[in-house]
């Protein structure tokens, strides 16, 4: 019944904003869309939705085209069969939130009695229906945010695209969440787009993720590629891991005017270099040993996340290492102090730029 | 900010605002000669006069309804060549001399008129003389307040709400009614207020194109202004019924509507 | 105007309004120090201006009824004068489609007739005529003034209307008058007094010059009887 | 949603609306004698009408505008006795025959009025008569408008974007103009033009409670009224110079304050 | 200047909820207040501000009496001098992003161009001054929150009220902006509280933890505290702790009708028991050793975060595990496989209820 999402998008910001993009979404599957703030991901749903005009380009859902600037095709949203959950969740400040949930079945054609049973299923599971008569104005942000998940799954669409639907929640319904969208998800028999800021939840939910910066796709992979091998700063941040641009040959990566051991003697010409911030060790001493790689460094920044702490040292090549509060605490160390720190050249990952 | 009270200037720029309406009718009430009241509202051309002003008020609220509102959406909400000198012609019959707005409408729906002529020919409606005339007047002459007062919150709203409602599969239609009509509604019922107050008062287009029939086309401030001439208490009195109709309805209304945010 | 002249206020019905038009500028012609300031409008309108203390020299009125209200209410300074008499016709629009040839065509069922309303002076002249023609009229509308009368008359909405003969010499070529016979023909008088006010005289001297005065000539050309 | 036409039904009925408004336009057009046009319009008594009509309309919208503008805010933001029948007070102008309202205005303000009594005795301001009453006269049968809107507007206002400004130490004041009225502009705008396109248009009240002086309180409607007596041609051109001149600053004004959204 | 803040707030909405709070915020120190969705965080703000009615209670910031209910005394919103990220934002849609953040100033007295100067300060340190022109409308969700934050600070206000102020926020710019943040904090004369959804922030930025459930305080401690001690399942959710409620006598708990191994053998009676995710070793088969706690279980979820996996087992505790994708593939087991649990009685932490 369903099948998968083609589209080619080009969209224009009065502002010179631009949002350039491809995208393949298969039927069943989940793509997670991760991106800076301001890189285009809203944007991008609009457009899909129709609401949004595009500039130049072409949507297909299904072998159904929704949107083709050049044949003129224009499919209008109403007609689309989308699931939405808008950043701001939009939900109708007139009405209950369970007139909420059911306006999209009740839009759709079911009979009003049908179409509340159907929202109030969806508000059970989602812990919501002692708020059904509420108005949204009258919810906490975290409810809102659940209703207006509720309202988007409501419909059973052809396709979910849901922009940051968990960012609100604390920290126990996120998790519950997280369960009841990924079996959602997983029952759900169209392509899904899934918004977000959390790697955790991406790298949980999606079967595959889009990194979106500055309105053009700058990697497309498995959660494990983008983890293992980011191929942008941003990326790495996303992994938590370490990213050095550099040119590899014999062994070794010349990053800046820095040479890094690598265990991988085959690797020749531009290269990313990523280090996890756990592979990295940090000393007061010279440390002696295997490590092939090591220097003296400066502390930039110490930040204590409770069970781990994360180390910022100064250059050649500014690091960030994780450590543990016990190890912390060993070390004696404070920002501004003179410290070693070793990797061995099998924590390296090196990929091809 | 319930516990608060307005600040001293606004309040008392309020207070001789409000004193503007409320002077005048105690001025009113002052004159009212209140032993020949009951005989007065007692006679039978004054009943006839308050039903045809409560028909024709709310026929041409009704009109102005199901007229003025897709007028508004359609100005609110889509580019067209024109638009600009539409939303001024929407004002015209409130700049219009009621004597002029009443000979114009003449020119056009008068048997002789460009649209009446054939209007009669095809149906057999003659709208001069007849409460259809009426309703008419009071339409036009009313219906850009609800137009203006539609458009201007419809511009003022959100249209992602619509994006949303239609993405959720609603038709326009739909959305129009559920979604849209629903957040201007403060703005709406005040927009028909104004329509069906506006339109309980007319005067001036009425008597010139509808005529001054007793029982037939003859309302309220038809009745008030004849009085005028010759029984002035009697036209004080009349002139107070339709203040009391007015505020019965106005104040009920508003507190219903607005009662719920 | 913000010279020196003396100013005198004249508040006269609106179906004298061509001919007082008229008087203005021929008086301010002959009287430069004076400024003849005319206030124009429905006669119970004028009346509730003077009445609520308007400062108003001079009252003209197409019937006696306001004249006698502000004389009651002790505002007439002075004797109230009927300066101009009128006559009533029956007006029909041009080439007259109806074919109306008398008062008694008005009981016409499939006409359109419209009348002055009962309340003000052309209805109550007119409810006199018909009275003594002995004709029971089916009024379609009872216009509240001569104009508003005239206005349907003229556009053709109304088949036939009774009117004062000036506002016929008025209207044009789209109407055209069927005269009443005189002896069932009602006599129409204006009347005109000073109001108790400043300029005293000069308000008197503007009521001799209608009454008595070169006035008397331009009312004729108006189409006036003169009493 | 730029690229969508509006459903058929809805755009249909919003074109017979829209005819209802320029089909009287096109049969008062049509009866205009352009031939002596420029010879009206260049009279005097019209030159002096259209300055007054004006002067009048313009005094009409600043008087609504500092009196209707805090009565709106304070009926709109704040909990009092007699708030209902204060909002139902506020329609009356409209409900009130023009000629009933300018009555009640002289038993108010006339020199024998309540307030006009004490007015003159420390002022020496005599209303009825001057420009300051065909101003007052226009004001109140104009007002309502810009009342009615406003409030609708600040009752559809989420009141927390003002909670906000407070927070951020903005005083009331403060809050209102740079907050409150800006959010509420479309609407407010919408009031300002209805209530001056009302004042511009207004003749009942300013003949009764004004008087017709030409020069002085004679307004362009006015004049129309008069010449409607003789100079049936003369009436409908002034019709239109009214008409000319409000379309003129209606479509100017809404380009320029609408354009900016 | 500015001082402490002493609070007691009674809060009714209309739907039946009820906040009842004391806080004592000290000048100088940053209280995250924590909490599940509808607990009453955003009221809290809402009280504190004066924008929102007090049912009953006294608020006093600085010695300076705010609201007392006592005695009848009521600040207004515009004379307390907060500085607050409003949930939603609340950016003024009529005005450009330069005068949202100038507004503050402005209202404050300062002159147009020292507002202004002060407001570009702001956004160029928040990367913001490129929107400079904008209206929030053409902002994307994570830059119109940065905005807010930016018009909160620009005030210099005796207290801030942060409401989920990185919530938007991609990982990089929170990265960023907690840094930010922490130092704008640490200068920061007044207290300031934050509310976050976001342990690891809460853990990095407060002093002090308040834990907020259903309109009642039910944990105030240092992030440690929390941490390592946490009093309820939120809590315990917080610090991604197992929590078991038991009683303990002679060296054991009994949770339920299961006896747990600890090493404190003084705790008697009724006990908060913790376990952290990492702690517990997961066995094919039944293993030998140390471990003084060890059952039989079957595993009801397997999460998969990339870098670690959470793995959920059945009763009789119904415990999380955490450990490395290379441990899970060692392991080989999937959802419903039976497994084998230990536990070292050192790693049981032990608190009275
Ligand atoms: N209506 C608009 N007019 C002009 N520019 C806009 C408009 N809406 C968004 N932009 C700009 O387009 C870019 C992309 O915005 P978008 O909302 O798609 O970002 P996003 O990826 O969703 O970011 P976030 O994670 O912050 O939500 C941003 O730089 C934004 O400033
Ligand atoms: N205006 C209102 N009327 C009635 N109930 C309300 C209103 N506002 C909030 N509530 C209810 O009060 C409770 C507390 O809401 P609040 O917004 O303070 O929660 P919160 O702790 O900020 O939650 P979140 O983390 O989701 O933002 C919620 O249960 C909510 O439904
Ligand atoms: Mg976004
Ligand atoms: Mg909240």
């Amino acid at each position: 019944m369903s099948g998968g999402l083609d589209a080619r998008i080009t969209v224009l910001h009065p502002g010179g904003f631009h949002l350039d993009a491809e995208l393949r979404l298969e039927s069943g599957h989940t793509v997670a869309v991760l991106g800076p703030n301001g890189a285009g991901k809203s944007t991008l749903i609009a457009a899909l939705a129709g609401l949004l005009p595009l500039h130049e380009g072409r949507v297909a859902l299904g072998g159904r085209v929704l949107d083709d600037t050049e044949l003129g095709v224009w499919v209008p949203p109403e007609e689309r069969r989308l699931g939405i959950v808008h950043q701001d969740y939009l939900l109708f400040p007139t009405m209950s939130v369970l007139d909420n949930v059911a306006f999209g079945l009740r839009a759709r054609g079911r009979a009003r009695s049908a179409a509340n049973r159907g929202a109030r299923d969806l508000l059970a599971q989602l812990d919501l229906l002692q708020f059904a008569g509420r108005r949204p104005a009258d919810l906490s942000g975290g409810q809102a945010q659940r209703v207006a998940l509720a309202r988007a799954l409501a419909t059973e669409p052809d396709m979910l695209l849901l922009d940051e639907p968990l960012a609100a929640l604390d920290v126990t319904t996120r998790a519950r969440l997280r369960h009841v969208l990924a079996d959602r998800l997983a029952e759900f028999p169209g392509p899904r787009m899934l918004i977000t800021h959390d790697p955790a939840e991406a790298f949980l939910l999606a079967d595959q993720i889009y990194v979106l910066e500055d309105g053009a796709i700058t990697q497309v992979g498995s959660p494990d590629d983008i983890r293992l091998r980011p191929r942008t700063s941003y990326a790495a941040d996303l992994a938590g891991a370490n990213l050095l641009v550099g040119v590899a040959s014999a062994g070794e990566v010349l990053v800046g005017s820095h040479r890094l051991t690598i265990a991988d003697t085959s690797a020749q010409g531009p290269v990313l270099a990523t280090i996890h911030p756990r592979a990295i060790s940090l000393h007061v001493v010279e440390p002696g040993g295997s490590p092939r790689n090591a220097w003296a460094t400066s502390v930039t920044r110490i930040e204590n996340y409770g069970d781990r702490v994360r180390v910022q040292t100064a250059g050649p090549l500014e690091l960030t290492a994780e450590i543990t509060p016990p190890a912390l605490h060993a070390l004696g160390i404070a920002v501004g102090d003179r410290i070693w720190l070793s990797i061995k050249a099998t924590e390296v990952g090196v990929s091809a730029d | 900010m319930t516990r608060r009270r307005p600040p001293f200037v606004l309040a008392f720029l309020a207070c001789v605002g409000a004193a503007f309406f409320v002077a005048p009718l105690l001025g009113l009430v002052a004159r009212t000669p209140w032993s020949d009241l009951g005989e007065v509202l007692g006679r039978e051309v004054v009943g006839d006069a308050l039903r045809l002003s409560l028909v024709t008020s709310l026929g041409a609220t009704i009109v102005a309804l199901f007229l003025g509102l897709p007028l508004a959406w359609v100005l609110a909400r889509f580019e067209f060549r024109g638009r600009a000198l539409l939303r001024g012609l929407v004002l015209l019959p409130l700049v219009l001399p009621p004597v002029v707005g009443g000979a114009a409408l003449l020119f056009t729906f008068g048997r002789r008129g460009a649209l009446g002529g054939p209007l009669e020919d095809l149906t057999g409606l003659v709208l001069p003389f007849s409460i259809w005339g009426a309703i008419l007047a009071a339409s036009f002459v009313a219906m850009p307040f609800l137009v203006i007062t539609v458009e201007g919150a419809l511009r003022n709203l959100d249209q992602r709400y619509e994006g949303a409602a239609a993405s959720l599969g609603a038709s326009r239609w739909t959305v129009l009614r559920r979604v849209t009509l629903p957040m201007i509604g403060p703005s709406l019922v005040s927009g028909l207020l104004l329509t069906w107050a506006r339109a309980l008062g007319e005067f001036g287009a009425t008597i010139t194109f509808a005529g001054n029939l007793p029982g037939r086309t003859q309302t309220l401030p038809l009745a008030v202004f004849v009085a005028m001439e010759g029984d002035r208490d009697a036209a004080v009195a009349m002139s107070l019924l339709l203040v009391l109709v007015s505020l019965a309805v106005l104040v009920t209304l508003r507190n219903r509507w607005w009662g719920a945010r | 105007g913000g010279d020196a002249r003396r100013e005198v206020r004249v508040s006269a019905a609106a179906s004298l309004s061509d001919a007082f038009l008229a008087l203005e500028t021929q008086y301010e012609a002959e009287r430069p120090e004076v400024d003849i300031v005319l206030n124009l409008g429905g006669s119970s309108a004028l009346r509730e201006q003077i009445l609520s203390g308007a400062p108003v020299g001079v009252f003209a009125s197409a019937n006696q009824a306001n004249l006698e209200q502000l004389v009651t209410a002790g505002l007439v300074d002075g004797p109230v004068v009927d300066f101009a008499t009128n006559r009533l016709t029956i007006a029909v629009p041009a080439g007259n489609p109806a074919d109306v040839r008398d008062l008694a065509d008005l009981a016409r069922d499939n006409l359109l007739i419209g009348l002055c309303s009962p309340a003000v002076p052309c209805g109550d002249y007119a409810a006199t005529a018909l009275a003594i023609a002995g004709v029971v009229a089916a009024p379609d509308t009872l216009e509240p003034d001569v104009r508003a009368l005239l206005t349907k008359i003229r556009a053709g909405e109304l088949d036939a209307g009774v009117v004062y003969e000036t506002d016929i010499a008025a209207a044009g070529d789209d109407v055209e008058s069927v005269a009443i016979p005189a002896e069932i023909n009602v006599p129409v008088v204006y009347s005109i007094a000073a109001i108790a006010e400043d300029h005293r005289s000069d308000a008197e001297n503007f009521i001799d010059f209608v009454v008595a005065g070169r006035g008397r000539q331009i009312l004729r050309d108006q189409g006036f009887f003169l009493p």
